[in-house]
Order: C-alpha cells, then structure tokens, then sequence
C-alpha cells in the first residue's frame, strides 16, 4: 500500500472500529502524530535511537506494547496484518496483538509472510526475503546494545553521541579472550550505516544477515524503554566481528524440520520425552505451512 | 625547530569566580582558595611549549597544579581559558580540518567538540597516572587494556592486536604469559608497566606521566624510570614528566618547569633548575632535596 | 671561536635572607678555533663558575659570551633561549666536570657508547668499537666494561667521564679539573688524547690546577684573581 | 494539640483507632465477608500469605479485611500472629515434580515433555477495564460458569508428575552442579529463630526471599534484568500448584502426608560464567506460597544475582538485597518516621544555627570583612 495511493482513495471511517468505542487504531491522534514523527527521525537516522512518549497499552510492559504503538499508528484500513512470537503465529501472544489491531483498526490479518503489508514479530525475521511493499516491525526489551558494557543510559548517549565504542569492543575481545569465541547468541549487536552501533532486538545470529541491504522498512519499537530506532531499505547492516573472529550464524548442519523437510531454516528443538530425545521443527510456521503442503503432495 | 604543542594562557578554576581572584592567589599568597569567594584557582596563565622527542619536567608540591595541568592536556577536564595548539607536523594528515589551510599550528584543541577532542587524544597521546585504577580497567585482562586503545583507533584483527600487546608487554618487562590476566592480580610496579604498555599502544607522539612512580618500592620505581627513559629514546617520544621529586626530573628531563599554587613561578634546563634556582620557591624546593 | 666579554655572576639566596654571593666578576676573554685556554687562580676565585656559564649550568648575571655557532651561527650563550642551549649541548659543546655525574645503573661501555650513538649516529657497532678502544685506551680493565661506574674507584670513574667527553668529538670542549683525582700515567693518556682532539679542531677551555700541567697543554692562559 | 506532651495524648490515640475503624465501615455497601475476600481475591490473600510468611488463607483475607487492603498491614499481622504459634517440628524434604499442576510453563522450549499448561492466568487477557463487571451478580456468574464448562471435553487425564525441564539440561551437563549449602545435611538455617549473618547460606537467602515483600524484590530484580548487572535469565520452567506437605509421624516415624501447600515456582537460566571448567548454564531458585508469579521470578532472579562472586550492583550484593526486601521490616521502619523525634531535631537545629553563625550568615558577608 503505497502512501500516495492510500491518500488518494477517499477513506470512510471503518465501523468496525467505531463500535469498540476506541479511536481508530486505539490511540488519539496527538499520539498517533508524535509517534510517526519519531519513526520519520529514525529513518532518517537509521541506528539512532529515538526517544518518544510511549503510552500504556491494554498489554503488559515487555510484551509488545512498543511494536504495537508502531502498528497502531501507521495501520490502514486496508493493510493486512501478521503478527509473530519466535517466528509462531499462533502464539498465545501474537494472537492476542493480532485479535486487538483487527478489533481497533479494522484490518484483515493473515499468516502468509508474502501477503502481509504489516508484519509484528518478536524475536524472529521471517525466512521469506521481505519487499519493499512491506514493513516489519520488531517488538524491542533493550533498544541500548552498549548496555552490555555500561548501565548508565546517560553514559550510553554520551557514548553513542561520540561514536566511542571502544568499551563494546572490548567486551568482545574479552569474550573470546576468555570463551575462545564471541559469546553473544542473540541482540548480537550490528553497525547500522556505519555509525550507530544498534541492538537488532533479540533476534538469533540467524536473522542478523537478513537486516543487510534490505528491500523492506526494518521499525524498532521500544515500549518500557520509550525508544523507537529504524534501519530504512538498502542500509548497511554489519554485525560487530574481527576480521580472524569472523560472525557465524546458528549450526543446523544435519537437521531438517520433521513437518516440512527444509534444511535451510532456523529449527525448534522440542523436547519428546523425559529420555531427552529431540525433534526438530521451523520455528517460522508460516513460512512452514506454505512448504509443507506443497512438500506432503 | 617548531614546538610539537603550544600552550598559552592555561587556566582551570573551580568554583564561581570573582574579578578578584586573580590578584589574591598565586605564589605570592602561597594559596590558590581565593579568599573572597571561595573557588580555587588550580592552575592559571600557564605557558609553554613542548617540543618533538623533548622531556619537559613539571614539578611542584600538592596544590600546584600540576596534576590539573595534566587532566587539562588530556582533555578530561574542561579549561577555564588558554589555547593549546597543535603543530602541523605532529598530525596534519589525521585532521586536516583543525589546520586552517597554511597555519602552521592547530586552531585550540581546548574549543573543539567532545568528539574531536578524543580522536585526537587517543591517536596523539599516552598518559600513564600515578593511581593505576584511574588508568586500567582492573576486571579486564591486561592484554585487554592495551586492545581497547587499539580498538578505539580501528584495529580489527585480534591476533594482530594480541601480537602487539605482547610485544608492548614484552617492552615494559612483563611475562607475556601473563596477558590475559586482569591487573588486580599484579603488583603495584607491574600495574605501572601495563599502564605504560597501554599508554604506548598506538604509538603516540606524547606521554603524560603524572607521578607515576610515587609510592612504589624504590629498587621498583628505579625500573620503571629506567624503562621510561629506555622507551624514550627508543620511540623518540615528547614526554611530560610531572613530579613532586627531583630526582625523577633529573633522570628523565632537559628542561624543568617550577609551578606554585598555580603559577609557572620558574623554568629552564634541568641542570639550571637544580644548581642555579632563581626563584624563592625553587630555591626552597632545591634546598630540601633529600 | 668564543669570546667571553665582562662575565659576571652573583647568587641572591632568598631563602638565606636575600644574601647575595658574588662569584666571579668583570671576566673577559676569547679562544681562536681549534685553540686551548687555560683557567689560572687560586680555587674559590670562580674558575668553575665561569666554565658553567659557558655550558649554561649558571645563567650569567652579567657580560656577554659570543660563541660562533656551526649551527646557529654566532650567538651570545648568556641569554641564548634554553632550546638551543639544548641543541648545542648535544651537538657541539662538550663539559667534563671533576667528577662523573653518575647515570645509575647504565654499566661503563653504554656510559660511553650513548654520546657516540645519539650524537654521530653511526651504527651500534661501530659505537661498541670506538667505545671499547677509549676504555682500553684509559686502560680501564675488560670485566669492569659491564658494570656500573658508581661502584668504581675515583680515578677509574673519572676516566670513564673523560672517555664520554671525549668519545663523540665535540666542537668546544670545556674541562673542569678532569685529570684531579689521576695517577700520572693516566694523566699522560688523557693529554695524548687532548692533543688528538686540538688535531682534529676540537677548541678547549680548562681549569688544571696543576700550573706545570696547565702550561704545558694549553696555548694560553687567563687567570681569574 | 501538641503530639503526646499533654494528657489527652492517648484519648486522641484512641479515637484516631476508632476513627481508622469506622472508616472502614461506614459506606453503606454490605459489610466485606472474609470468606468474600479468600474467594473473590485470592491474588492479594497469596500475596499476604507469601510476605507475612503464614499459609493460612482465611487468616491472611481477615487481616486484608482489617488493614483496609493495605497489604504492609495485613502482612505484618500475620507475622505477629504467626510468632504467637508454637513451632510444632518440621515438615521432610520434598521434590517438586510431585506437584499437582495447576498451571506449568517454560519459555526455553517451544514444548516440553507434559505440555505447556497454560491454566488460570491473567497474562494473556487485554488489560481493557470490564465495564460489565459493575453489576456482577450470582444469577450472571451461573451463566458464565454452565456456558464455561457446557462444551468441555470429559475430564482430560493429568499425569501425576511432570519432568522438570531443568533436569534434562542437567543431564546434558549444560547446567552447574548445585551449589553444596543445597546437600547440606545439617538442620536447615532457620531465619525466624537466628538473626541473618552475612555471606549466608542459600537456605537462609531462600527462606528471606520466600517472605521478601513483593514490590521490594521485583524492583532489584528488574535493576538487574534492564543491565545493571549481567544476569540475563531465561525462565527455565513456572509451576503453580499445590505441594503435599509430608512429616514423620512422631510414634511410628512413618512420613505421611498432612495437607497441602499451594505454591509458585521459578527456575531461572542465566549466561553462562567465565569460571572453571566448561561454560555452563547457572540457576536461579525462586519459590513462594500461593500464585505469586512476579514474586518467584525476582526471587530466581536474586538467588541467582546474589551468588554473583564479584557484585558489581546493588542487586548482585547479598547484604544490600536481604536486608532491604523483608516488607514488615521495610515499612515499619519507613513508618516510624512518624514518631515523635522533636528531642533529635532540636539538636539539629541546634548545630545548623551554630554552624550558620560561624559562616557568618545573616550579615551581610562584605561588612564581615570589616569586622574580621
């Protein structure tokens, strides 16, 4: 849905979200400005952490309600939805954000990665490469990377204002001076557009490659820690590593998800019995079910 | 022959101020607390230059600002007044934007951003601080210490950076075996040599050494002077040695400067300094050499 | 060469009450190039203090000291700025005082080398060589070329202090009571060795108490009363 | 009316009771029943049970009733009234797999061997105020309860036990050995009888953290999950259900059960240390009465924190957690602010005059000059 297209169709207001008795979108439209005024800035300096009154949501604090305000203030009528917890549609959260944004905005929603045009997701990207029709939007528990080395968020801008991250670095070099490797499995932290050293939220190393060079609009809503941060289309996205230390992703070699047969997917490992013994699944079970119909024909 | 660094007019005062302060502090009233408001002049107008591969002594007892001078330098604290300037030749290549097009010297590093300011610290200079907490992290490996200035400056390879801090460790005689240890489980004289191995890691063009072998065992300090000298030479470093002991000025410095509540009250060659004092404070500081 | 003109020197002792000490007064002399001059007069007269404003250890009260500068050009020590007073120290002027002015824990051979090295820059080698035959030459024995002067006697400490004076060839050599605490035959080597140097151009100006030594190794004499 | 100097002092103590008294009885909706209280807001009965460290539920509603809610109050009665009791022996080791499950989830596994069982939570509901919830009444409870249960399937069979996630990770050797004070044979530290003593045993920092008041706990440990501190956990596996509380017969010495506990269980993964050996997980512990859920997590959190060998925060320190999370220690002392202190003040006053007249204020500091 482009913007100008959106503008140029005339839009009734949907009755669906009148009768829940909430604004369109849930929020007053002061709110609904402010926020996509921080998401314009975090474009505009992708990396850089944006901070902007982040209001209550009918959700706890550190379930989504930073990635939620982002939904809930760019959605249209006519978007259609997909919401992901660990890269599961069904999860008992994504379910619960989804159920809330159809109710409030009135919009269609749906498990297919290809034919969304809003996708929230925690802690997965999706397998599918992304166009730039699409938006995902990353629900975020620690925007600050640097918080890894210093607790102080006034030390951190300071830091980030100065682009002095030696100290992260050096956490890295300790971790392999002390592990033999880089110890960091996920918000493994990325250079975005060769300034911002940026927490990619917790996203395995298996979907840090993804954010590089991208077709779609990469969001980052933070709502606890009141931070919106963007990585815009076609920016570079380097994760942190040395040039003899380089960054490896997850090792699946040998296993392939018992439902569809792909060898080329992040996998659950699901506990069968008390013996220990494991299966393996894709944890992107959208993604999942379009294989596996065409993989059991 | 250019001067490496020019300092004019360096002042640093905590406290209000008063238009009074000025006149009622200095050598003369043996005090730098101004009587009227209170703040406390550490050091003010202070002015020299530090010239390539030059030892310049500062010495001076507590309170003479010796040690502000030094914070000063290493842009950890903000000047009150003054400019420090830095010669083409020292760094022209690194920031052709502080040089304007054919000046000879720097515009005054003391007005430049944050930003600005560490860059140029970083790559220019080494400092070395009597108390080793102030200048290492003690929970991190020693080989650790010197990689956070590596990495600060760009390195990226953690062998090319391990490489060079063993052989910054094997410099400042320290077992290299011993790298990746913290140094909180070093002796007071080690901790010294890693904080040297790190001062020296991306080879700066001047070392602060602000009492750095105050309180140290003396058959320890004697290696660590010795050490100083030998790298001096060695790395052909502007090193600025402040101490309150003229004995460590003597080994290491051709030229002296005296400071007094504040004030350059004396300067000259260090054999001038210690057998033909002019001044009445340097005299009195001669005079109670052990 | 250098021509001293109307060297005075005072000392005012603030912390002794402002007491005023008068060293030497009203001295004037020159020295053609390649020329040796000896100092004469009974010792507390300011023989020293004369050669340490030369060197710039005292800074002159008064007078002029012109000094015709390979690098400089001709300049006047009493008020040249401490920088090149550094510069011709390492360059040209040369000052060996009546005792060594002991560098701890250098051993004797580096004593020597170190002059040969920061000043001719010519190879390590080369420096041990030069080094190695001043000190035998001083006939300082082989196993002390390791160890520290300090713990060495006066005459063999003082041969090492000469051998440093004079291992890198100064333009202007001063020499404060060098052969004071040597036996004769020391003494003998260094005069060779002095008039080696006056060979090869090096000016001297020398305090030798020792009248009969002071006439017969300088061109002439200027004595302070 | 001064404080306490004149003798009306303890009449107005009394009316002020009386007052606090009538306060809560003076609306005119029907007086709060206790048996309302433990049935209608079993939260807040777990909660008081939990800090006043007392499982008796009717006891724990009636004191909520008492203190008007206030939960510092309603736990701190319970804590008196529990000192009153006589200490009947104690009760034999137990291991909670035998729990009967109510609710059981782990967020280190997608599934587990027994299922993610959800049960009764508020997590997944949308925090949206119920407006219909103003006119509750009997007659539209029924309806919910009969259209609830109408469609559900026949009894589903729950398994008796259920495997503990972290004993699998154990078993791979992934997880650190449990620290020794856990094998400790000797009689079990017992806080109510000996003063804490600092570094302490785990049981001791268990049992201060099982009756640790609730906001207390959650603030250090979320100081330590936001970055102050390195911990960064994992919840292992959460159990709420209830434990059989076993204790030797005193003739036969047989162990038979004797009722049982409802409690909330946490384990909690946290990055693996730098210390010897191979990298491994370390485990935090959290476990309290009733459903408590926030209150076990922080606990793991801190049992964790507090075992850290160089702290280096607040919630990593084990003197400055345990003394400041004990709620009826914490709100007493917050509270006896309150007490008269005017003899301490006076002398305050006393020094801040005299140390102003010393600078000089008051003059004005020029004419000081003059007169020095």
């Amino acid at each position: 849905m482009q913007l100008h297209e959106w503008l140029a169709d005339d839009r009734r207001q949907d009755d669906t979200a009148r009768s829940s008795g909430y604004p369109f979108g849930f929020m007053d439209d002061g709110a609904k400005k402010e926020i996509r005024r921080s998401i314009l800035k975090a474009v505009a300096i992708p990396g850089y952490q944006v901070p902007y009154g982040s209001r209550e949501m009918p959700i706890a604090r550190g379930w989504g309600t930073g990635g939620l305000q982002i939904t809930l203030a760019l959605v249209v009528p006519d978007d259609i939805l997909k919401v992901i917890d660990q890269g599961c549609d069904g999860s008992v959260n994504a379910v619960n954000i989804k159920k809330f944004v159809a109710k409030v905005a009135g919009v269609a929603v749906t498990t297919d990665t290809g034919e969304a045009t809003i996708i929230q997701t925690r802690h997965r990207i999706p397998e599918e490469r992304m166009t730039d029709r699409q938006i995902l939007v990353l629900q975020v528990p620690y925007p600050e990377a640097l918080r890894e080395v210093e607790p102080s968020e006034m030390e951190t801008r300071r830091m980030h204002a100065e682009a002095d991250y030696s100290r992260m670095w050096l956490h890295l070099y300790e971790d392999i001076v002390n592990f033999g490797e880089i110890t960091i499995s996920y918000r493994y932290p990325v250079t975005v557009n060769g300034r911002y050293i940026t927490d990619p939220s917790p996203i395995p190393r298996w979907d840090v490659p993804k954010l590089h060079m991208a077709d779609t609009l990469f969001l980052f809503g933070a709502g606890r820690e009141k931070r919106i941060y963007a990585i815009p289309p076609h920016t570079a996205v380097e994760p942190l590593e040395f040039e003899d230390h380089t960054f490896r992703t997850e090792n699946f070699a040998g296993k392939t998800c018992a439902r569809c047969g792909a060898a080329d997917t992040f996998l659950d490992e699901v506990i069968d019995n008390i013996g220990g013994g494991r299966s393996y699944f894709c944890s992107d079970t959208g993604y999942c079910d379009k294989r596996s119909v065409t993989w059991n024909r | 022959m250019e001067p490496l660094i020019r300092v004019r007019g360096l002042s640093k005062r905590f406290g209000p101020g008063c238009d009074r302060c000025l006149d009622s502090t200095g050598p003369e009233h043996d005090t730098n607390v101004c009587p009227h408001c209170d703040s406390v002049t550490a050091c003010s107008d202070l002015s020299f230059d530090l010239f390539p591969d030059e030892a310049l002594g500062i010495v001076g007892e507590s309170g003479s600002g010796k040690s502000t001078l030094v914070r000063l330098l290493h842009f950890e604290w903000e000047a009150s007044g003054g400019s420090m300037e830095l010669h083409r030749g020292g760094a022209a290549a690194l920031w052709p934007e502080i040089f304007a097009d054919q000046d000879q010297f720097s515009a005054n590093l003391l007005t430049m951003s944050q930003f600005q300011k560490r860059q140029i610290r970083n790559a220019l200079m080494g400092i070395v601080y009597q108390n080793p907490h102030l200048g290492l992290r003690m929970q991190v490996s020693s080989g650790g210490n010197i990689a956070e200035r590596l990495l600060g400056a760009g390195w990226r390879n953690i062998a090319g950076m391990r490489e060079r801090a063993a052989e910054l460790l094997e410099r400042t005689e320290i077992p290299v075996r011993r790298m990746d240890e913290p140094p909180c489980n070093f002796s007071g004289g080690m901790q010294q040599r890693v904080q040297i191995a790190k001062a020296l890691s991306n080879k700066p063009l001047i070392l602060l050494l602000d009492e750095v072998t105050t309180g140290l065992d003396l058959s320890v300090q004697a290696r660590v002077l010795d050490l100083i000298r030998n790298l001096r030479r060695e790395f052909k470093l502007s090193m600025l040695v402040v101490s309150h002991d003229l004995g460590v000025v003597n080994l290491l410095c051709q030229r002296t400067m005296v400071l007094k509540s504040g004030r350059v009250v004396e300067e000259g060659l260090t054999d001038q300094i210690l057998q033909d004092p002019q001044h009445r404070y340097t005299q009195l500081l001669v005079a109670s050499q052990l | 060469m250098i021509t001293v003109d109307n060297l005075s020197k005072n000392f005012l002792l603030h912390i002794l009450g402002e007491k005023r000490i008068e060293a030497c007064r009203a001295v004037s002399f020159r020295v053609p190039p390649g020329g040796f001059l000896g100092l004469s007069g009974p010792s507390g007269t300011g023989k020293s203090t004369v050669l340490k404003c030369l060197y710039r250890t005292y800074l002159p009260t008064g007078g002029a000291i012109r000094y015709d500068s390979a690098a400089w050009g001709p300049v006047d020590l009493a008020t040249l700025p401490d920088r090149a007073v550094i510069d011709l120290r390492h360059r040209e002027m040369g000052y060996v005082s009546q005792f060594l002015k002991v560098i701890p824990r250098v051993s004797a051979l580096d004593v020597v080398m170190e002059p040969i090295l920061t000043r001719n820059g010519v190879s390590r080698e080369a420096a041990r060589q030069r080094a190695t035959r001043l000190l035998e030459q001083l006939r300082i024995p082989r196993h002390l070329f390791d160890a520290y002067p300090a713990t060495f006697s006066g005459g063999e400490q003082q041969r090492v202090n000469i051998a440093r004076a004079v291992s890198w060839k100064p333009r202007l050599l001063l020499l404060d009571e060098p052969t004071a605490s040597l036996d004769r035959g020391s003494v003998e080597i260094v005069l060779d060795i002095l008039k080696e140097m006056r060979g090869e151009g090096t000016t001297m100006i020398g305090i030798f108490h020792d009248t009969a030594l002071l006439e017969s190794v300088t061109d002439s004499v200027y004595s302070i009363c | 009316m001064s404080y306490v100097a004149v003798k009306g002092g303890n009449e107005a103590i009394e009316r002020a009771c009386q007052l606090f008294a009538h306060e809560r009885s003076k609306g005119s909706s029907p007086p709060l029943g206790v048996e309302q209280i433990r049935e209608q807001l079993p939260l807040a009965v777990d909660r008081v049970m939990g800090e006043g460290s007392l499982y008796a539920p009717t006891l724990a509603a009636l004191a909520l009733k008492q203190a008007a809610g206030d939960t510092f109050e309603a736990a701190f009665m319970l804590r008196a009234f529990r000192a009153t009791q006589q200490r009947l022996g104690y009760s034999l080791a137990l291991g909670t797999e035998k729990m009967r499950i109510v609710r059981r989830i782990s967020s280190a596994f997608k599934d587990i061997p027994g299922g993610q069982i959800l049960g009764a939570t508020s997590d997944y509901t949308l925090r949206l105020l119920d407006f219909d919830l103003l006119e509750d009444d009997e007659s539209r409870r029924r309806a919910f309860r009969e259209r609830l249960f109408s469609h559900l399937p026949a009894e589903a069979e729950i398994p008796a036990t259920f495997p503990k996630v972290i004993d699998i990770l154990r078993r791979e050797g992934l997880l650190e050995e449990a620290p020794d004070a856990a094998r400790q044979e000797g009689p079990v530290f017992d806080i109510t009888r000996q003063p804490l003593t600092f570094p302490t045993g785990r049981s001791a920092t268990l049992q201060a953290l099982a009756r640790g008041e609730t906001g207390g706990m959650l603030a250090l440990a979320y100081s330590s999950m936001r970055g102050y501190g390195n911990i960064h956990p994992t919840l292992g596996e959460l159990r709420v259900g209830y434990l059989p509380l076993t204790v030797r017969h005193p003739v036969s010495g047989e162990p038979y059960v004797i009722g049982e506990v409802k409690i909330t269980e946490a384990e909690v993964l946290a990055r693996m240390q730098a210390g010897d050996g191979p990298p491994k997980f370390s485990l935090g512990y959290g476990l309290c009465f009733g459903q408590n859920e926030i209150k076990a997590i922080s606990m793991a959190v801190l049992e964790r924190c507090t075992r850290t060998t160089h702290p280096s925060c607040p919630a990593e320190d084990q003197e400055f957690v345990l003394y400041h999370t004990d709620g009826i220690e914490a709100m007493g002392f917050c509270n006896h602010w309150k007490l008269p202190h005017y003899v301490d003040f006076l002398s305050d006053l006393d020094r801040l005059r005299k140390s102003r007249e010393l600078a000089g204020v008051g003059q004005d500091r020029e004419d000081n000059d003059a007169t020095a």
